[in-house]
């Protein structure tokens, strides 16, 4: 008898310590943000989507062979007699294959790098074309994708905030 | 229980067992004459304390993997022609010793002494068939099932030998190295 | 799978009442099957007669995949295997592939190895936490657990930039080195987060309701445990003190002053306060590597662009968050592993399920289900 | 934090010289502000780029070329400081933010305004009383017949204890939600309202997601038996309403004064269960079939500990009629201790929490929620609802959750009565008094549904059979001993 009075009684302390906490925690201000009003910067080591510059790449396929999902592909530019230099006629990144694994920015011998993981983790696409994001001369760090319906290159449309942060680059 | 000791003591028991050419770092590793010997050495095992059986996996060393086993999907790239694949190839190694067989590995452990013993046994690629464990040890069941799916390996006695990991319209067995994709309905 | 699940179900006679029974699929969409996992359940009333799980929704033939790609390239792929703790899948790849070429690894770099596992561990024993919360029907720990693991999950950002995929354990060392303000944070997260390990005591470990629910519940005796080949602590809940890191140490566990925490009976509570002990036991540990942490490269000198092994076998293992994950892994010589057989100890953990549900109420399914922990990334690769 | 980002763009300023591994032009897009006008600065760009393999010796790229981020962040404010988010930083400065204090100031202000507004009103049976008078001389004026008054004044009576349960629906579910994500240090709904600073803590959410849920689609799945399958919100609703009939909103305030009041609310609010089961049964689902099967076992064996838990207040007060319960707890012991029933020793506690636990279950809210149980039978009986049909089962359980808070304020917290025998409170109107003990019951509900777990379906029986039913019981006993010696 006194053990179930001693058992009810430990029971509806528990649960009323229980009760306690939550209460408690009710008189305490959120830690939540509030996302599309407020957003976090990362960190600066944050492996966000990919940027790429053709003025420093020397095209050295460094970061075709580290990438270990062959998302990144490009091709040497060639001068007016046609001998290959080190510069790049055009990069492009599968997103859609994109591990952000950082492998391809290591890998990455010019200073510097030439491609780079920015701040942006809002990384949306709306077609499936624009998750090949490419690089050809004097397009945008962000690249442009190519609409296989329209035949020519774009502005991706679902990026929404790539320059909100400025990215680490070093 | 030094290594030594371990297979002192196996071999005073079973003599025909013998050390693998092929020793697993850091772990003995001792190779099954017939695959006979299997459950007798596994129930002995178990007697003396290795009660843990840790893996059951098998390794074909017909040779390097075909490449027609991968769904090779070409990077759509406006800047590519038309279905170029990617790169990956996989090449001979000289001086391997590649061969139609099956290498069969089980790893036992015993947590009073701290060991860990490896068994080997290398068994004929066509038709690979070992004894089941899973009456031994009921974490075979499912081990097993994995790598008759992935590998086509019978087991003798395995009351549920089906598919477990791999879709049931799959054809062959993917870890096998002449495996080759057959295009199914769901491939583009 | 087979269609035997399928099977017709022979109703049966009990006291002259004829009762039906009734095939209810759990899963693969269910919200606590934690994944793609379905579960083909016969039962009767609230009482089941057959449980067959079956897996392999998420089978992405990682094996297979290791084949062709360059030693450095699979880490990444590790990461894929058990998503809410991939430190130690880096780590056990790590050690396979280092234990085949023989190197070393500096021992700050081990050091750092040691606090981000322990650090993974106590994210995914957080997840787990507050998962099984859910399960049981307690919303509000769930979140707690999650403000606490965002902590958590903030630091491996700042430290290695990635937040569940991480990429930072490497062949030969780790990704970067750690920084004193890490540490400083590091430290920080420690003091914040031990009084918060009290609350969850109070909140759920010993609420009566969740005692209730989960003591008792899916006993697994020892031997049971042994023979389905269980690890982590679903063995440990059964009071075997099985563990990699006391068994067989790697990176320098030896040294370090920590103990394991075992359950009495096997059940589902026992598992789950072997679960939210080892948070405090990784604590324990964290703060030592942190007050003896060496300095030094992070990174082995000589690590090849493309490392070729020589031909040979290797078998790591570490006690990762769900029990003992463990990597074989055989060379040719060439830049991709001939083989690579991963222990899964999910996919084990898992297997027991078959025999362990019959006699179960269907409430007590979520309850095993959910003190198992497994993730469906790992049980599938 | 600000001068961060300057640091970072000028890091390759100095290290951009010493490597130098080609001639870099100057990139030009560098005062591009956005990405759409990158495109438009393109060709810009293009002319130093054909340009590089002249040897022009210019100075390094003086800047990384990066459109200005400002212009992007009229989406939001970036926070910059990751840390500031981690909880210890927030836990160690709670008053310090404006926002808090300004909530706190708000709450008062809105207690302190509706205290003043029920001052002013005062007890609202009067005014009942004229409105009754006004359409009886108007019916008299017009030459109607007699009986006309009541028909109109039942059907104005009926009207308002409508709009009760469903303006209770949309106010109980947005404080739920506010209450459960301040539990669990989120905030809630932020945005719902009006988008010009009117959103008062998403005040308007509820109404927004009912104007959605009657939006939905209808979806009846095709297993399911089509017209039980309709009819069973049906079901389940009216009873709750009907439930209302004879709940007590203040002194003399009920839509009907029956004088079997209680057992009326009981006898009615054990009818949802059939539509319960009816749900369960119909859709064609298992998880659904069990779930019903759950229901109507919980919510038949609640009842009788809901029901033997009152005997005692019944016994006490002597009558089955509510106003009478309430009228009984009038008064004050040594002018200190108000007289309600939760006050007399042991009994009133114990019958108050068996009443609040049967309550609970009888809701099926967590712990007792085995009928939805959303971890094991993914929604329970109403898993194959959606839109309004699924709302209609929403609104019943909140219903129930206000008849359960009602009840509870009137059997043991003494009705409409004042807690505190001083002048400020003594006049406040009951109807007021009332409402504030209805809520602080409701939060009560809230609260332990989210703090607790959920029970095992033989537990639930368990706890009903074997613990709340012999305690009730031996609450009654001691009641009557109190009735023989102490309250003769």
């Amino acid at each position: 008898m006194i053990e179930y009075f001693a058992n009810v009684y430990r029971n509806s302390k528990a649960l009323v310590q229980g009760h306690w906490i939550t209460l408690r925690y009710m008189f305490k201000p959120a830690v939540t943000i509030h996302y599309p009003d407020e957003k976090l910067v990362p960190f600066e080591k944050f492996r966000g989507a990919l940027l790429f510059d053709e003025n420093t790449c020397i095209s050295c396929n460094l970061c075709v062979k580290a990438c270990p999902s062959n998302c990144i592909a490009l091709e040497n530019a060639t001068n007016e007699a046609g001998k290959k230099i080190a510069k790049v006629a055009w990069y492009s990144i599968d997103f859609g294959k994109c591990n952000f694994c950082r492998l391809c920015e290591e890998a990455c011998p010019t200073k510097p790098r030439s491609v780079w993981h920015s701040l942006d983790y809002e990384v949306v696409f709306v077609k499936r074309d624009e998750m090949v994001r490419c690089w050809k001369k004097s397009f945008p760090f962000v690249g442009k994708y190519f609409d296989s319906k329209t035949k020519e290159f774009k502005d991706a449309e679902g990026q929404i905030n790539i320059h909100d942060v400025a990215p680490r680059r070093n | 229980m030094t290594q030594d000791e371990l297979f002192a003591k196996i071999q005073s028991q079973f003599p025909k067992i013998e050390k693998a050419a092929i020793q697993i770092k850091d772990y003995l590793t001792v190779r099954l004459a017939s695959k006979d010997d299997l459950i007798p050495v596994a129930k002995w095992l178990k007697g003396i304390g290795f009660d843990y059986l840790d893996m059951v996996t098998a390794t074909d060393y017909l040779g390097p993997v075909d490449m027609k086993g991968y769904i090779r999907q070409a990077n759509f790239n406006p800047f590519l022609p038309e279905g170029a694949t990617p790169e990956i190839e996989s090449a001979p190694t000289a001086g391997f010793p590649y061969r139609p067989a099956i290498d069969h590995l089980w790893s036992f452990v015993s947590n009073a002494d701290k060991a860990r013993v490896m068994v080997k046994l290398e068994t004929p690629r066509d038709g690979a068939s070992v004894p089941s464990l899973a009456a031994v040890f009921k974490t075979a069941n499912w081990q097993e099932r994995e790598n008759f799916d992935l590998l086509g390996i019978n087991y003798e006695g395995h009351q549920n030998q089906t598919k477990i990991l791999t879709p049931d319209f799959l054809q062959g067995h993917p870890l096998r190295k002449d495996y080759v994709h057959v295009k199914d309905r769901f491939d583009e | 799978m087979s269609d035997s699940a399928l099977a017709p179900i022979d109703n049966e006679t009990i006291g002259g009442l004829k009762t039906d029974q009734m095939f209810i699929n759990m899963g693969p969409q269910h919200p606590s099957t934690h994944g793609v996992l379905r579960i083909a359940l016969t039962i009767e009333g609230e009482i089941i007669k057959k449980a067959i799980p079956d897996i392999g929704y998420l089978h992405r033939g990682t094996e297979k995949l290791a084949e062709v790609r360059g030693y450095h390239h699979i880490v990444v792929m590790t990461d894929r295997w058990d998503y809410v703790s991939a430190m130690p899948n880096n780590l056990v790849y790590c050690l396979a592939v280092e234990r085949l070429m023989g190197s070393k690894v500096p021992p700050r770099a081990d050091a750092l190895r040691v606090i981000m596992c322990e650090l993974n561990r106590v994210a995914s024993h957080l997840l787990f936490f507050g998962t099984y919360g859910i399960d049981t029907g307690a919303f509000t720990p769930f979140l707690y657990a999650f403000r606490e693991r965002e902590m958590v999950l903030d630091l491996f950002e700042m430290l290695c930039g990635a937040r569940l995929t991480y990429n930072y354990i490497r062949l030969g060392g780790v990704m970067t080195d750690a920084t004193p303000e890490w540490i400083a944070r590091l430290k920080e997260f420690i003091t914040y987060f031990k009084p918060r390990l009290d609350e969850y005591d109070t909140l759920l470990t010993y609420n009566p309701i969740f005692m209730a629910r989960t003591k008792g519940v899916g006993r697994i005796s020892a031997a049971d445990a042994v023979n389905w080949g269980l690890s982590g602590p679903n063995l440990r809940g059964s009071g075997v003190n099985y563990d990699v890191r006391k068994h067989d140490p790697y990176c320098g566990y030896e040294n370090y002053d920590f103990s394991v925490p075992l359950g009495a009976e096997g059940s589902c509570w026992d598992r789950y306060f072997c679960r939210v002990s080892e948070m405090r036991e990784s604590l324990k540990i964290i703060e030592q590597a942190l007050a003896k942490l060496p300095e030094g490269p992070v990174m082995a000198t000589g690590v090849a662009k493309v490392p070729k092994p020589a031909a040979g076998e290797a078998y790591a293992h570490v006690e990762a968050s769900r029990g003992e994950l463990g990597i074989y892994l055989v060379s040719d010589g060439g830049i991709s592993p001939f083989r690579m057989h991963v222990r899964a100890p999910s996919f084990m953990n898992l297997s027991m399920l078959e025999e362990k549900l019959i006699g179960m109420k269907v409430a007590d399914v979520i309850a095993v289900l959910g003190s198992i922990d497994i993730v469906l990334g790992e049980v599938d690769r | 934090m600000s001068d961060k980002h300057d640091e970072k763009k000028k890091k390759p300023e100095a290290a951009a010289p010493a490597p130098a591994p080609a001639p870099v032009p100057a990139p030009a897009p560098a005062s591009a502000p956005a990405p759409v006008p990158v495109a438009a600065a393109a060709p810009a760009a293009g002319a130093p780029a054909a340009a590089a393999p002249k040897p022009a010796p210019k100075p390094a790229p003086v800047k990384v070329p990066l459109p200005d981020p400002v212009l992007n962040r009229k989406n939001g404010r970036l926070l910059e400081d990751r840390f500031a988010t981690w909880p210890q930083r927030i836990f160690d400065s709670k008053w310090s933010r404006p926002g808090y204090q300004l909530g706190a100031a708000m709450l008062a202000g809105i207690f302190l305004g509706l205290a003043l507004f029920g001052g002013l009103i005062g007890e609202l049976a009067p005014w009942a009383d004229k409105l009754y008078a006004l359409i009886g001389s108007f019916v008299a004026a017009k030459g109607l017949p007699p009986l006309t008054t009541d028909a109109v004044w039942i059907a104005i009576k009926v009207l308002i204890v409508l709009h009760v349960i469903l303006l209770n629906g949309l106010w109980s579910i947005w404080w739920e939600r506010k209450i459960s994500a301040h539990i669990q240090s989120r905030v809630g709904p932020t945005y719902a309202g009006s988008p010009k600073g009117w959103n008062f803590h998403g005040w308007a959410q509820t109404a927004i997601d009912g104007i959605k849920l009657l939006l939905k689609e209808d979806i009846t799945p095709a297993a399911a038996d089509q017209w039980v399958h309709a009819l069973a919100p049906a079901i389940v609703i009216v009873p709750c309403v009907i439930a209302f009939a004879p709940v007590l909103f203040g002194r003399e305030m009920a839509a009907a004064s029956l004088d079997i009041g209680t057992l009326y609310i009981f006898a009615f609010a054990g009818i949802t269960v059939i539509g319960v089961v009816m749900a369960g049964w119909a859709s064609g689902n298992k998880y659904s079939l069990l779930g019903g099967l759950r229901a109507a076992a919980q919510i038949v064996s609640y009842e009788l500990p809901r029901g033997f838990s009152v005997v005692p207040v019944l016994m006490f007060a002597g009558s089955l009629d509510l106003s009478v319960i309430a009228d009984a707890q009038a008064g004050y012991w040594h002018g200190i201790v108000p007289r309600w029933f939760i006050f007399y020793p042991v009994v009133g506690q114990v019958g108050f929490l068996i009443f609040l636990i049967a309550s609970i279950a009888e809701t099926n809210r967590v712990p007792f929620d085995i009928p939805e149980a959303e971890s094991e039978l993914v929604g329970g009986f109403h898993t194959e609802y959606s839109g309004m049909k699924w709302s209609i089962f929403f609104l019943t359980e909140y219903g129930y959750v206000l008849l359960g808070s009602f009840l509870l304020a009137t059997f043991f917290l003494g009705g409409g009565a004042s807690p505190i025998n001083l002048a400020p409170f003594t006049l406040v109107p009951s109807w007021l008094w009332m409402l504030g003990k209805a809520m602080l019951m409701m939060f009560t509900f809230l609260w332990v549904r989210w703090t607790l777990p959920r029970f095992r379906v033989d537990q639930l029986m368990d706890f009903c059979w074997k613990f709340l039913l012999p305690w009730s019981f031996a609450n009654i006993l001691v009641a009557g001993l109190y009735l023989a010696f102490w309250l003769k």
